[in-house]
């Protein structure tokens, strides 16, 4: 994967932000709830006019294959406006393909919009840190029988990539998405968008990575990223929210003064702002070493750390944000509530705290040999 | 309507029984233990069954239609209806305006509209909080001009729980400007057929409609519909809370939120995994222990204390204990927290994300809980006024 | 036991705040630090002369045998003086005694201050939940070998109350402190106030009873009892401490106004007086359950529900006060340290908040089985 | 003194491992990794080391003496002193006066106290708080009146850190209340040998004497003592503050806590046990994000931005995880918390209290937590003045 420097970062946001700002239409938005695929085609097709599909897809298939510190950019920068569907699916999908050493005729259509993969993976709830697979079978002719869950990007869906057993080996493999044998079920997401379950019934498959070592680590590698992708949304949120609520601090009166005189309400919004700060302060470097390539065990542990920091500030701030706007905060046609929602299905996806900080705990525990003055992390 | 009972007089445990019984009854099985408010339509067999009973004004005096409960046999009242999980009704008429009415009304007022809400004719809303008088409710604006014997309205309610389902409302309109704003506020009763009045329901975060808004376009009433005198509507609304507040505070829905948390936490293993047991174990806390504030409180009532503004605290508690039992619903769902309607939890349908934006407006509504920790500072704390 | 009824709870509040107002000696209390037996010889006669060491001697020993109600109105009292000690350690021990069916000729002395019970049961850390016994025995003769820790009371002692093992049967034996074979060593809990550990080598005993289930139920209620008492103590604790921060908060001034003017620490003043109210709501009507008589399963889980709330709150309150003080907050002559240094000693005697907390959630998982709508207790 | 380092010309790992193979070498391993403050005479080996290589000052100019550090290699200085556990030194005159009296004092003062200050001869303290001049500094009333050429100072500081320690003491003195009451204020250096000073130490929680009453009772200083002009002290003190507030908010001792609960749950096989394991994974977030905020002050030192008001944000935060890391500790010794002095830990000593008194100062001393709530509320969130 290529890094990029810090004028392209620069470029990128601006060019990025200035792309959400203009697409930017809440009654759009709101109007899309409980609609497949969860997204304006036209938005696929705008997000391929950038490049920012292209952006991803390997160089030998014409891509640059860039990775997780653009995508957080670009996601960060997308999210204000809740523009980010299908960028986080796409990307999770394409970097598993890239981390197996997919062939780069693969990617045919990705980088056009003409295609969107989509990586299926999990079977049960939890299991998004454990790679494997139990009811997914692949038969010696490539046929796919089985099901996954927690498919975010399922109804746009061009290809899904999809982890399967073939005797004792993990295997990554690409399903045509109306190929016989392929069915989904859609369920809504709190803010409206689509997750579905998708079952294969001897499904007809393209086998792209057949040892359990390559297909470990890629999803390994590709689900971390997405959770770093994941926490750049997040910290769009918050500070959408935190921007709307301040606003609102500064210019709703009661008892004729502008509510955020009032010094109980100003220490709670410090508290959210400190909490703010410490999502930023470590969300960037995470980002970045993530970027450089880490060891797999650390590299874990540290997304872990990143995902729970993330996902309570975004809860603390979606519910502190609430009480502070008062009634309004409990009515739909707050902007507000846009945020509240994307945070309320965005903690959920690809580990909870409780799911990350239980993971860490376990990487404690393992690892707790002798200490020193010195150590904090063993 | 029955031989009147004698409530008061029966023995607590046969009180019990017989508004068990009653409940058995008369209350259909796919109304109970709902934590939402169905529309007036859907609960309408339960409100007449109450109403036909003589026990839909549990603390009206006998000689309107009431029970005439003692306050702690009103206590006990409520803790049957909420134990047998009967569902909310449209009822705010008999709970919170017909005691105004029989303590200020006038005699003609009283026939009118006791019989009306007492049988379910008449719904009523409360039209008090407005764009710009939230927390501060008593810089309303909402205006009425006295023109002869009429009251003309000019203006907007907001917030206005079930305006939708509620053919008339009490509401406060500013009828003098010159004075501290608490005086030149009236009390009036408001016909929502009249011409000029539009309602507009707002969406809450659950895609429900419980609020609305309502707009006054020269709304013509008779000034025989201003409760107490004109410019006196303050302490009418005030005198009207009294009693009411223990309500904002019952523990009702943050203990349905734990039974939930804790089916869910079954079907889902969650029960022995790792830090969950302690964290239920804190939720069972906290919400039993709400429980036992709550029923101080009721003893207080019961034992003939007044109830004070400690109240407020047990409204602080509740509230944010049924919050915190919402999210700790969603945490259990896991990987399907955040998936809208339904889940599956061993067979029985559950909604996780419903308690989150339900439990939303009661720590807003009723005095947000930054407006109640400013009345504990300052009555029970005795500390300074803030600057 | 004996219940009080509401008019002699009256009489007996009013006795005990009277006396410990009149005792009251925030330098006597300092004084007495990292001394033994930690109280004033003095006191315990004045406890005698009262007539509060007797209230809890069975009627045959000529007392009046109250229990729990009567204990946590002593305790209540005398805490905001400091004055608790030995009083704790006293009702622990007769209660036990009391418990096992102890002959009235074991109780010689008691009501008079002339000798001063102490129960010694627990072994090492977390077993004040199973009164077992792994490393002190009881040999055909009655000679106890073994280790006791945690013993409250100790350098005070005129008689161990001890648990051990016959054989199979965990038996409960008195032996004399002054005995042959009875050496204790003593640390300083952090009020300043001693704790103990006890070694018996062939100490002589006298068996007060012998068989595991009278032993187990007797020490299970007294140590319930008990935590109840502490409990009683904590919310004194947590009065006090209110008591003087919402005295600092009106009449200390900064910027030209009572610090208690500032609504951030009005609120803040607030979430500690709703946790107040909260402790108080919890404790009295358990102490009314369990002094009714409770069946032992839900008497522990009720319990537990009490230490965890009254430990928590007086932690928060002492925390929270320090902090509101400022920095006169942190000094010791200040009397809130003799409070927050209280709490820090109680709250991790007789379980800490962490250890009832684990208790109460084995008790939920294991009696889990169908849940209603209605329930919430399982 | 050797010969003049080039340290901002080293490469930053060449300059990292000199310091470390001279705190190997010169700081004795029985001073290191303690989270309290030795007397002065315990630490004197070290702090002679220290100007003896020219290392005492890292942030004073070259031209008395200092190493004239970048900031950026002056956090390098601090993150290599903190990682080899060098102890708290009594050096408040090199740290807080030393900068101030570079940019205000005169030729003279700079002679003759900049050199003593350099090699510990001068120990200085802090007078700035008085009984009735908390959080509200500017509020100060200990009298400074002058009688020809010498100031005569009458009044009382307090908190004064270390001040039975100290020779010297730099002090803020009311010379004028005619005006605003930052005005009049002078910032003046006191021998404190002089007749009239008394010092009463103050015991804190923990037993020890940290901070002290100093009383002055007509204690006659030269007008030469007076820093940049009478009057003009409220100036001469912000500008000290600078640079070091990042150190309020250093995550040290919550890492040497963290460090604490870990070895302490070892050795007490709560690693695994229910419950903890989480807890222990959100402690160490807490501590390790706290660490990530304070780099991110750093770098911005580092990459030459200034450091804003925003930085109030890590004294809270870190405070509040040494704070909250001190109760871990207690709770994670179970019935051994309440005992004071040193536990048995796998074979190590541990005291599991003195975190918890520890910890209580850093939230209030450099301005309470509440303090800069009231800062970054006005001057980063840009909320309205509260009344």
């Amino acid at each position: 994967m290529n890094r990029i420097d810090d004028d392209t970062a620069v470029m990128l946001r601006e060019a990025v932000d200035k792309h959400a700002r203009r697409n930017m239409d809440p009654g759009l938005v709101r109007s899309r709830r409980s609609t497949t695929p969860g997204y304006a085609p036209s938005h696929l097709q705008a997000l391929a006019e950038q490049g920012w599909l292209a952006a991803f897809v390997p160089e030998a298939a014409d891509g640059m294959e860039l990775g997780v510190d653009a995508a957080a950019i670009l996601t960060e920068g997308l999210a204000p406006s809740l523009l980010v569907a299908p960028l986080d699916s796409f990307f999770l999908a394409t970097r598993t393909l890239v981390g197996a050493g997919a062939g780069s005729d693969l990617f045919a259509g990705f980088a056009e919009g003409e295609t969107l993969p989509v990586l299926a993976f999990q079977e049960r709830p939890g299991d998004v840190f454990a790679p494997q697979t139990a009811q997914t079978v692949c038969d010696a002719s490539g046929r796919i029988t089985g099901g996954k869950a927690f498919v975010v990007g399922h109804a746009g869906a061009g290809r899904f990539i999809v982890t399967a057993k073939r005797g004792a080996a993990l295997i990554l493999a690409m399903v045509e998405a109306g190929a016989q044998g392929v069915e989904t079920e859609t369920q809504w997401r709190a803010d409206g968008t689509p997750i579905g379950q998708v079952r294969f019934d001897n499904a007809p498959s393209v086998i792209v990575a057949d040892d359990t070592a390559t297909v470990t680590q890629a999803i390994g590698l590709a689900v971390d990223e997405a959770n770093l992708v994941v926490a750049a949304e997040l910290m769009a949120h918050i500070d959408a929210m935190m921007a709307m609520t301040l606003e609102h601090l500064r210019t709703r009166v009661q008892f004729g003064k502008p509510i955020g005189a009032f010094q109980a309400l100003q220490h709670r919004a410090v508290d959210l702002y400190v909490r703010q700060l410490l999502s930023r302060s470590v969300l960037d470097p995470a980002v970045g070493q993530v970027a450089e390539g880490m060891e797999p065990f650390e590299r874990s542990r540290l997304v872990s750390r990143v995902r729970c920091r993330l996902n309570d500030t975004a809860r603390l701030v979606a519910r502190e944000s609430i009480q502070l706007f008062g009634a309004m905060g409990i009515t739909e046609e707050c902007d507000l509530s846009l945020h509240v929602k994307r945070v309320l299905a965005l903690t959920t996806w690809l580990g909870t705290s409780g799911q990350h900080r239980a993971q860490f705990a376990q990487s404690l525990a393992s690892s707790n040999q002798n200490f020193s003055h010195e150590e904090i992390m063993p | 309507m029955t031989v009147q009972t004698d409530w008061n007089g029966l023995a607590e445990a046969e009180f019990r029984a017989i508004l068990r019984a009653f409940i058995a009854e008369k209350c259909p099985a796919n109304l109970r233990y709902y934590p939402y408010r169905f529309p007036a339509a859907t609960t309408k067999v339960w409100y007449e069954a109450l109403h036909e009973a003589g026990m839909i004004a549990p603390g009206w005096p006998v000689e309107y239609g009431g029970m005439g409960l003692t306050p702690a046999r009103h206590l006990v009242f409520i803790e049957e209806m909420e134990a047998g999980g009967t569902p909310f009704l449209h009822d705010s008429g008999v709970r919170n305006l017909g005691p105004a009415l029989i303590a200020w009304g006038t005699e003609a007022q009283k026939q009118h509209y006791l019989p009306a809400m007492h049988s379910g004719a008449h719904i009523w809303c409360q039209g008090y909080s407005e764009p710009s008088a939230g927390s501060d409710l008593a810089s309303l604006s909402c205006s009425g001009r006295f023109e002869g014997d009429r009251l003309i309205i000019n203006g907007q309610k907001i917030w206005t729980t079930s305006a939708t389902e509620a053919n008339h409302m009490f509401a406060l309109v500013r009828t003098d400007t010159s004075g501290p704003k608490q005086e030149g506020i009236t009390f009036v009763l408001v016909d929502m057929s009249l011409p000029g009045l539009t309602v507009r329901p707002i969406d809450n975060l659950s895609g429900h409609s419980d609020f609305c808004e309502v707009f006054f376009d020269d709304v013509s009433v008779g000034a025989d519909a201003v409760v107490s005198a004109p410019n006196e509507g303050w302490k009418v609304a005030r005198a009207q809370l009294g009693f009411e507040r223990i309500w904002a505070g019952s523990p009702k829905r943050a203990v349905k939120t734990l039974a939930q948390v804790r089916r869910l936490m079954a079907a889902r293993g969650l029960l022995e995994a790792p830090g969950w047991g302690e964290r239920l174990a804190q939720a069972t806390f906290d919400t039993l222990d709400a429980q036992d504030l709550y029923a101080r409180f009721a003893d207080l009532v019961g034992t003939g204390g007044t109830l004070g503004v400690e109240v407020s605290a047990l409204k602080i508690w509740s509230t944010a204990t049924f919050q915190s039992l919402s999210e700790m619903l969603i945490d259990a769902a896991e990987d399907e927290g955040g998936i809208a309607g339904d889940l599956d939890a061993d067979g029985q349908p559950l909604d996780v994300l419903a308690p989150y934006y339900e439990s939303r407006a009661p720590a807003i509504f009723a005095g947000t809980n930054e407006i109640h920790r400013n009345i504990l500072a300052r009555s029970v704390l005795g500390l300074p006024k803030s600057g």
